[in-house]
């Protein structure tokens, strides 16, 4: 999947927000086939660096590299499509049913159609495909999320607090979706508040505190 | 890019115009509010015949134009940051998202557009000479203000009091367009071609069109 | 904090300013009166040049914009937004002395000329500029929306401009005394000269007060979002009890 | 028109400019010390 080489590399990158430092001279290097875990204490920046990562915040100043793609310049819009993103906001469109939102990324990224149901199958939603997404709870639609994940089949998993609202059979789903995309040579950054939700699954940790890493 | 601009733009569309269907705001709130504003009017001003025959098709263009912008911008206050965030990372290019909501709200607005036109035609009497016309500056208007309507909702975006500052923004900007779409109609009534005034909105939809695309990226970025 | 490499409270802006207005009333109230319009023609004076204003104003907030969209520099975002207050202040003020000059010379407050209307919507559309700006604290967001409506606002005032213009050709010929007619007396010319001029030296000295005014706000915001300080509840203190002053 | 009325326009047309410059400029400088004051309470 990944050509041969890192899937991240930030030098020194620094995220502002207005005139706020959000991360400060952060410095990470993901090679294929690791599990970084990111632990630190609310607005640490876990959600900033996982957002960053994504290509979705563009760098106040420092160098970064994603899949290939400097992260300062118009090539992040071309390897969007290979980033498996979930924040902790759900992203569904509540008018639109389950299936509804999957099959309209599915369109988006030139997916087969058959891969929406499959993968709600995957995550326990069969049943509630034709269900509005704003009936769903919280734990079916993140349940959703990871399905959206499954179809799209990203090489670079990024997810913030991936346990959460999660019962016991979601949350082996998680674990195995991020070991089974690291073994295909992928990555993944875990983030959370609480060092043993990612301990397990993490090739290694890294905690951030007051946006710095260390 | 794995999908092409028009699949994805195509795919932005299908989405807002099923979130239309399934919350009825343009069905249900922004047109009959356009009609009560129809019907308001005569009331306030008297409900002489001939002045109402003379004044329909302006007051029509006035309705379409100020409450056009409340479909235009509906998205501007609808859409959350994580929706936002899945829509970027399944690859879609930021300019073919403008085009595909600009391209689900023209279609919205063309409907808004002629249930009015009936509406008016009812209500006010005007005289029907040039309705050929119509179908033609309808779709103009609808571009124009479409293209105009979601530049400005994607420039306020997620700022404090967005849904209330995109109107403010497009009204003065919609001028050529309504002036294009009543003299259309006043040039034909005196007999002259309307040629330029059809040119000159034709110019406007693709400048806006142009700006739209080319800022797109830009304006994202901030999100 | 940003440093403020030059002096806030320096003086000698305002005293140009007084001097340039100063210059203008004494030029306006010294020549000798229209033969058509008569005194009613010294309201010129400071029409003219506070229309220029408007028109310059847009022009370097458009540029400014255009300049931060190319650079990513905070200094040209601050230009532009000084720029366009002015400019909305002196759009103002020529509607506001055009509708005086109207009512006392044709008798009413408004017609419904080319220019008139332009002038109107331009006032809305930097208006909107200025509101635009008030939805965001962070600085590079609200360069950044500001800069591409700034620019928007270059492609749609021209069409804007000839679609009033074209309009108002098919409904009323202009039948209007224009004062900028080629029959000007030199005097009147050169008092109108004169008036454009100090009232641009005027507008320089506003716009660098009002640029001093955006980077003293920039640095506000940026201290106050870079504030580490101690919070709120941390800072109360037992309050004085034992009287006295 | 009687010249005494055309001066009073005339009159009025500079109260009105001259007064909003004033008032404009006058809030420019008030804008800067409240400003500044603000800077010095912050930092």
């Amino acid at each position: 999947m990944v050509e041969n080489g890192t899937i991240v590399s930030l030098q020194d990158i620094s995220v502002r927000a207005g005139a706020t430092h959000i991360l400060r001279n952060v410095i990470l290097n993901v090679q294929p086939g690791e599990a970084v875990g990111v632990f630190g204490a609310n607005g640490a920046g876990k959600t900033t660096l996982l957002r960053l990562l994504a290509t979705l915040l563009k760098p106040a100043s420092g160098s970064g590299v994603v899949l290939g793609a400097d992260l300062n310049n118009d090539e992040r819009y071309e390897v969007r499509h290979r980033i498996g993103y979930i924040g902790h906001v759900p992203g569904l469109y509540p008018e639109m049913t389950l299936d509804e939102n999957l099959s309209f990324i599915a369109t988006a990224m030139g997916i087969d159609g058959a891969a929406v149901a499959s993968s709600l199958a995957a995550v326990g939603l069969a049943g509630a495909a034709d269900r509005r997404a704003e009936v769903c709870s919280h734990g079916m639609q993140r349940r959703a999320e990871f399905a959206r994940i499954l179809m799209a089949q990203p090489e670079f998993l990024l997810l913030d607090e991936p346990h959460s609202a999660l019962d016991g059979s979601a949350v082996d789903l998680v674990d195995d979706l991020v070991r089974q995309t690291i073994e295909a040579g992928g990555a993944a950054v875990l983030v959370s508040h609480d060092r043993s939700r990612v301990d397990d699954l993490a090739t290694f940790s890294v905690e951030i505190a007051g946006g710095t890493l260390s | 890019m794995r999908t092409t601009f028009r699949t994805q733009a195509m795919a932005i569309t299908k989405r807002d115009l099923m979130r239309e269907r399934r919350s009825g705001e343009v069905l249900w709130v922004t047109l009959p509010f356009g009609a009560i504003a129809l019907l308001l009017i005569p009331i306030a001003i008297g409900t002489d015949r001939p002045t109402l025959r003379a004044i329909g098709i302006g007051l029509f263009w006035v309705i379409v134009m100020l409450f056009g912008v409340l479909i235009a911008v509906r998205q501007a206050h609808t859409e959350t940051q994580a929706q936002r965030d899945v829509v970027a990372l399944a690859g879609i290019d930021p300019a073919a998202g403008y085009v595909g909501r600009a391209l689900a709200s023209f279609f919205l607005l063309i409907g808004f557009e002629a249930v009015l036109a009936v509406v008016t035609v009812a209500l006010y009497d005007v005289p029907l000479d040039g309705w050929i016309w119509m179908p033609l500056v309808m779709v103009l208007v609808g571009a124009g203000l479409s293209l105009l309507g979601t530049l400005a909702a994607s420039i306020v975006s997620t700022g404090r009091s967005a849904s209330a500052l995109v109107p403010l923004l497009v009204a003065p900007l919609s001028v050529p367009l309504l002036i294009g779409a009543t003299q259309t109609f006043e040039a034909l009534r005196l007999g002259r071609s309307s040629l330029t005034w059809t040119l000159m909105m034709t110019i406007v939809v693709l400048l806006l069109a142009i700006a739209g695309v080319l800022s797109a990226r830009t304006l994202q970025e901030s999100g | 904090m940003t440093t403020l490499e030059r002096n806030p409270s320096s003086v000698w802006p305002w005293i140009v300013m007084a001097v340039a207005g100063l210059v203008t009333f004494v030029a306006a109230m010294s020549v000798s009166p229209d033969a058509v319009q008569g005194q009613l023609s010294r309201i010129m004076y400071v029409h003219v040049p506070s229309a220029w204003l408007a028109y310059l104003s847009f022009g370097v907030t458009m540029f400014a914009s255009a300049m931060y969209l190319w650079k990513r520099d905070l200094a040209w975002d601050r230009r532009a937004h000084s720029s366009a207050e002015i400019g909305v202040f002196f759009t103002g003020l020529a509607i506001s002395l055009g509708m005086i000059w109207g009512k006392s010379t044709w008798g009413v407050w408004w017609t419904w000329d080319a220019r008139l209307t332009l002038t109107a919507i331009m006032f809305f559309v930097y208006l909107g500029y200025l509101a635009l700006r008030r939805t965001t604290d962070d600085l590079d967001a609200r360069a950044k929306r500001a800069a591409v409506m700034g620019v928007l606002a270059v492609i749609q005032v021209p069409l804007v401009h000839f679609s009033v213009i074209w309009w108002q050709t098919l409904h009323q010929p202009p039948s209007i005394i224009k004062p900028e007619g080629p029959d000007m007396d030199p005097s009147m010319v050169v008092t109108l000269l004169i008036s454009v001029l100090s009232f641009t030296v005027m507008y320089a000295a506003m716009m660098y007060k009002r640029i001093d005014l955006a980077r003293i706000e920039d640095a506000v915001l940026i201290a106050e979002q870079t504030n580490t300080g101690p919070a709120a509840g941390e800072a109360v203190v037992a309050p004085d009890l034992s009287g006295g002053s | 028109m009687d010249i005494a009325v055309q001066w009073n326009w005339v009159m009025f047309g500079y109260g009105v400019a001259y007064g909003a410059l004033v008032l404009f400029a006058t809030s420019i400088a008030v804008r800067i010390t409240r400003a500044q004051k603000r800077l010095g309470g912050t930092v």
